[in-house]
């Protein structure tokens, strides 16, 4: 192992960030298979605007970890065209919120190609996500419904340190194309432990965060630990037990375990820190209701955020946002519903 | 629009201008000097098939058995032909609609071209996407999609494996006039450029997009100008005549393999039919086609070159024409013969993993839905009555 | 009048085409408002690759009928541009499945700049939408979804001549930015009567296609006439009452009547053209389930394409889209659940 | 990257030649010979202006003031200031991040930046957009969004309007090197190029974006080359040198007034600070960022230029100084004061209508959705023994 692998390594058994666990994804899987590569924006010698590839290009040059013109349609297309010929190309946006730069050529190309043309297009697209950072409407996106929607993409968005960096793993090993959300909330804020061993966390597996019978909470990403926090207020308060599902992947969903925990509780809140119409909790509602109608014993209920372009002011984009004082009010309806 | 008809027709003298360009340069140093006979002659097949090939698609398409819209290349077959054939095979070709022609040189069978084009359930993509949409990586081209200008940032990647690899390889990527209008063009280019990739970038300045002429879709002078602005190579040849577009791509392939990068070719032609079959060309200026199509055909003129210029005799080239229309029957006669696809084969391969789709709940006999919902009672029927289903 | 207005104004008493209306909304707010013009691939002289603005040009000149490059990016920025400047520009998508080449100035520059920057945009993106026309991947999609979730535009897909026609008025006058859906399949297929007088249909308003009392189905644009359809045979066979609203704006959603059809019969189907995940019926279904969840007798069940890109060939094209058969199989289950 | 670093530092000698073209001019075909001599001491007010308020900001910053990143224009002031001079009134311009100087020129006032920076309730934005994210119809400016290259179509359209209504007005936007690298800026460019637009794009050639290199942008020898693609005007000027920009956006100004279309102009300078104010500049060579601050700040070679060949004096100048510190210092005290935006301003005015968002369900004093849910009953309760709400 390189510098690098050694300098994260070390930390494999103490803890290390939710960044780290990337960047050390990202860095086992260059050293295992040399035809991965990684392509954007200053994420070479530079390391990218959160740093997340720091460290790559010295260990594994520039040809494998290249800086990029300003271009998310080319970067999107070139590696589309290098997955083809088995390269196996992790792409980054500066901010996620730049993938509506590429999304013909993610829907439209991308997407299809194995269907329509039986091309192989093996790649990851990943990038800061989400708010709470006061980064204003086009540095705080949570894009993930308009991906989720097409057939052909595959979307995750981890919450924990093991699944940033088990989820990355197997995004690269993916045979398709996987979006890699990652929330910038947690970048640092987050630390945790890497698992023994290989580590790959399967695509398109739920996670239980947090057992409990009465209620179920579903969501991803940051709004886990608000949803974990908000659990913890529920018991000590109300002697309430509240189940939080993280879902991880985002498409394909793991309706088995959605339809475990409603069939559990028999009462539903769906939480994203995405705005409310047209946000995946409408097809997770949609699923349930269709699946296990007859299980449920209140209406299941969204906590979103507002349907407003995120604004930056603190008290503006913490008031259109979903906050844990939301969640805790939003369960107790449903608990008593 | 009266002073831009004319720019329009000024593109006959500019053709004419380029293409004295182009074969004023000493013989010896011409690329096509060096094709042999067979070559040349190959050329002139390649040429020949596409337009016969072409032509059964219309009667086709007028007896109903197309699906979809139909896209000629007529006056644009050397543009199409004569470019491929710079290409070696391992060489990677991403086509447009205009580029059958190409596709061919590269391996395409007419009895695939054909299958796409009636949605046959053996066409090479089992009727999922029309027409010459379609590729191959083992024959080494990429099949287009419908969005423009996407192919240049993918092939801006084929290459750039070529380059990270170390292989020998190139990669030609062909672009409308109208298609450099798109971002997906300008990015895929200019990253090309700055990584220095192995790529030909061909537009086929052919007057029009769909109903749109030149003038409105670029103030550039000419398309080869924008070579400049992203740094790289520019050529530019006349595109119906075959052996000048060889001669130049063939300098733009070499510059590839030798690590100089991305060129800009600009083939200089003219699309005779409209858009598609349905277009009526309502917008071309009286007399313009009739032109292209008295004085400057690219198979017309390259028969001439044959027998005037390199040696070859009437009865060869007309065995070519009947080995091409034989090849077109007996394709036919196969495509005809194939089956349409199985509905169900729709479920297979939007992933690698899971490997099919499931049918949705309300499909017949998948009741997954019903099974999984305990309360369920009734399936397809209902009582009036009891306002149950029974 | 100019020669169009007659043209189509001597059919309005008579049956016109829903393409027809589309264009006679055209004619009239041009007519009406100067600052009202049109952008687009091929619309001038040549009047559209579907001939929606035949004629327009040659009534109201290049000038306000402009053939573009083939630029999505350039015309939607350019109509946001003008349109801040206090023009009306209407800009049609050859196919509005290039509508993805716009997506990042879509949703990032146009969908905020009134919120964002206290900018009107008030402007119309059109073209033809939906399948069932053998048009392949590329040239059948409704992306509806993608931009139903962006606050800041609206959305409306009309099913029918008058509101064809009324809606696309509404659109144009609207001061913010509208997405017009046009579906392809009903351009030369339904016909209709524009209504006497001004026409305009008001955004965000449903409207009951077919009175019923034993199920609704929610739905709009072509589906709107399969379940038309299929509420017939139900009626005819199985002596069903099925109502059938169709949402004509899917931004905003009409609650109101949603909320009033699902507790006049107890029991929904949600049917649309689009793929199944993250399709609006999944906000639909959501939103009913957080409104009216005591009023429901059945799970609300999605009847929907499948989750795949559209094949071209018939009988793929048929089997991956919903049919009429399949909303009366589904129905039959709604009802009798 | 040796050889690379080279061609970074080759700028300063490009820098200088354009320096030399442009000062070559004959003295009284230059524009900026006309200028009155308030307005030759206005340039150094507003550049002065630029660079104390963003001095203030960065002291802001540091006392964690400054909501957000701060963006530093630091030597290139003269580009802003002096491109932006050539506008009438009337006439509509759309800033970058670097191009506070050319808003001030337009007329923003140093105490909203000051508030847009702090997230005050009275900014112009109230709270919803960054830093100089803001515009003003009224007063002849946009303001941008951060996906970059989208403001080029946008101005596109804003100057297309101008064509369309016989208005007499410019529109003018600017565009970093590393933007000219993005499909909106190509589409842009190209679309008002066709249509003959009043539009000059000023392309900031600051060597960087973010940490890349412009030779990682784009292959192209130049910036100015990319105009000969689009068929428009290419112009190219000194950045530093206040009056050669003033000059040839002038000239490109007036070029657009008078129906000539397009111009792009390049403007050669250098961006002295990092990205951000986070961004320690790790990717720049040694000593290239001294090297501009000692020989080509644009503030001290125009305050030379004022007490040499002007005739301007000391005394002067330093007036100017200390009125731009007062106004600064006067503008800080007021934002500081400024009220933070209130939480339900968040819900008004995503559409003109519905004029405003309610606030959703689960927030306190919300309970439409317990309303409308007949068979609710409780809210906030919850009873650990009988499971359910009181
Ligand atoms: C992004 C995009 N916009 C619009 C279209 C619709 N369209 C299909 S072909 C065409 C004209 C293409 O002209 P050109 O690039 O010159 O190619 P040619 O047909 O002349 O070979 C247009 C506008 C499209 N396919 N993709
Ligand atoms: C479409 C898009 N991609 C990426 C970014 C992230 N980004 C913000 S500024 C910047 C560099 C800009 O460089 P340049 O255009 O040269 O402007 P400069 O900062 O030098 O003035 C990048 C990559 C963005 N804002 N928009
Ligand atoms: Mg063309
Ligand atoms: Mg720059």
């Amino acid at each position: 192992m390189g510098d690098l692998g050694r300098q994260v390594g070390e930390g494999r058994m103490s803890e290390i960030t939710y960044l780290e666990g990337i960047r050390q994804a990202l860095f086992d899987e260059m050293e295992r298979d040399p035809s991965v590569f990684c392509i954007g924006e200053d994420i070479g010698a530079f390391g990218g605007a959160f740093k997340v590839t720091e460290g790559l290009a010295a260990k594994f040059g520039d040809e494998r970890v290249i800086d990029s013109p300003i271009s998310e349609i080319g970067i999107v297309g070139a590696a589309a065209g290098a997955a083809h010929m088995g390269m196996r190309p992790v792409v980054e946006m500066q901010f996620i919120d730049f993938i509506a730069n590429a999304y013909d050529i993610l829907t439209n190309y991308v997407a299809t190609a194995r269907y329509r043309a039986f091309l192989p297009c093996p790649m990851v697209v990943r990038g800061p996500s989400g708010g709470y950072v006061r980064g204003g409407p086009f540095h705080s996106q949570n894009p993930e419904a308009g991906f989720i929607h097409t057939p052909g993409l595959k979307v995750v968005y981890p919450s924990t340190v093991a699944d940033a960096y088990g989820l990355m793993k197997s995004a690269i090993r993916d045979e398709d194309c996987v979006l890699f959300f990652e929330h910038k909330y947690l970048y640092r804020r987050i630390k945790g432990e890497l698992p023994a061993g290989d580590g790959a966390v399967p695509i398109g597996k739920a996670r239980v965060a947090r057992e409990g019978k009465d209620l179920s909470i579903i969501t991803y990403a940051a709004t886990v630990w608000k949803a974990l926090e908000a659990a913890e207020q529920l018991e000590r308060e109300d002697g309430l037990s509240v189940e939080v599902l993280d879902l991880r992947s985002l498409a394909p969903l793991d309706d088995e375990a959605i339809q475990a925990t409603v069939r559990k509780t028999n009462r539903v809140l769906v939480v994203h820190e995405d705005t409310r119409t047209g946000g995946i909790a409408g097809e997770i509602t949609a699923r349930i209701s269709e699946s296990s109608f007859a299980w449920l014993d209140a209406p299941i209920m969204r906590v979103t955020a507002h349907d407003i372009p995120l604004p930056y002011a603190p008290q503006l984009e913490d008031f259109v946002l979903p906050q844990t004082s939301d969640v805790v009010r939003a369960a107790r309806w449903v608990a008593a519903y | 629009m009266g002073s831009r008809r004319q720019a329009t027709g000024g593109a006959r003298q500019d053709a004419v201008a380029v293409e004295r360009r182009t074969r004023n340069k000493g013989a010896a140093a011409r690329p096509s000097a060096l094709l042999s006979r067979e070559q040349k002659l190959e050329l002139y097949y390649w040429m020949r098939l596409t337009r016969t090939l072409e032509e059964r698609l219309v009667a086709l398409y007028r007896q109903t058995k197309v699906v979809g819209g139909l896209f000629r290349s007529l006056g644009q077959e050397a543009d199409a032909v004569g470019s491929c054939f710079a290409l070696e095979r391992r060489d990677i070709m991403s086509p447009l609609i205009r580029n059958m022609g190409a596709m061919l040189v590269k391996g395409a069978a007419p009895l695939e071209i054909l299958r796409q084009y009636m949605a046959k359930g053996d066409s090479p993509t089992r009727g999922r996407e029309l027409n010459i949409h379609f590729g191959d990586l083992d024959r080494g081209f990429i099949g287009q999609i419908s969005p423009l200008g996407d192919m240049v940032p993918v092939m801006a990647g084929v290459t750039l494996s070529f380059k990270m690899r170390g292989q020998d390889r190139v990669g030609l990527v062909y672009v409308g006039d109208g298609a450099t209008s798109t971002g997906a063009f300008h990015e895929g280019i200019n990253l090309a450029a700055v990584q220095k990739c192995p790529l030909v970038v061909i537009v086929e300045s052919n007057q029009y997009a769909y109903s749109t002429p030149t003038w409105k879709q670029t103030a550039a002078k000419q398309m080869v100008d924008k070579a400049v602005g992203y740094g790289v190579q520019g050529l530019q040849a006349d595109g119906n005549d075959v052996l000048a577009v060889y001669d130049v791509t063939k300098a733009a392939v070499d510059h590839a393999r030798s690590g100089g990068g991305v060129t800009l070719v600009e083939l200089i032609t003219y699309r005779r039919k409209g858009h598609a079959e349905h277009d009526n060309q309502s917008y071309v200026p009286d007399g313009e086609i009739e032109w292209w199509a008295a004085n400057n055909d690219p198979i017309d003129r390259y028969h001439g070159v044959l027998l005037k210029e390199l040696g070859f005799t009437a009865p060869e080239l007309d065995a070519v024409d009947a080995r091409v229309r034989d090849e077109v029957d007996a394709a036919t006669e196969l495509a005809e013969q194939s089956p349409f696809p199985e509905p169900h084969d729709a479920l297979q391969g939007v992933y690698a993993d899971p490997a099919a789709e499931t049918p949705l709940w309300f499909r017949e006999g998948t009741r997954a839905a019903v099974e999984r919902n305990e309360r369920a009672e009734g399936w397809g029927t209902w009582d009036a009555k009891s306002g149950k289903g029974a």
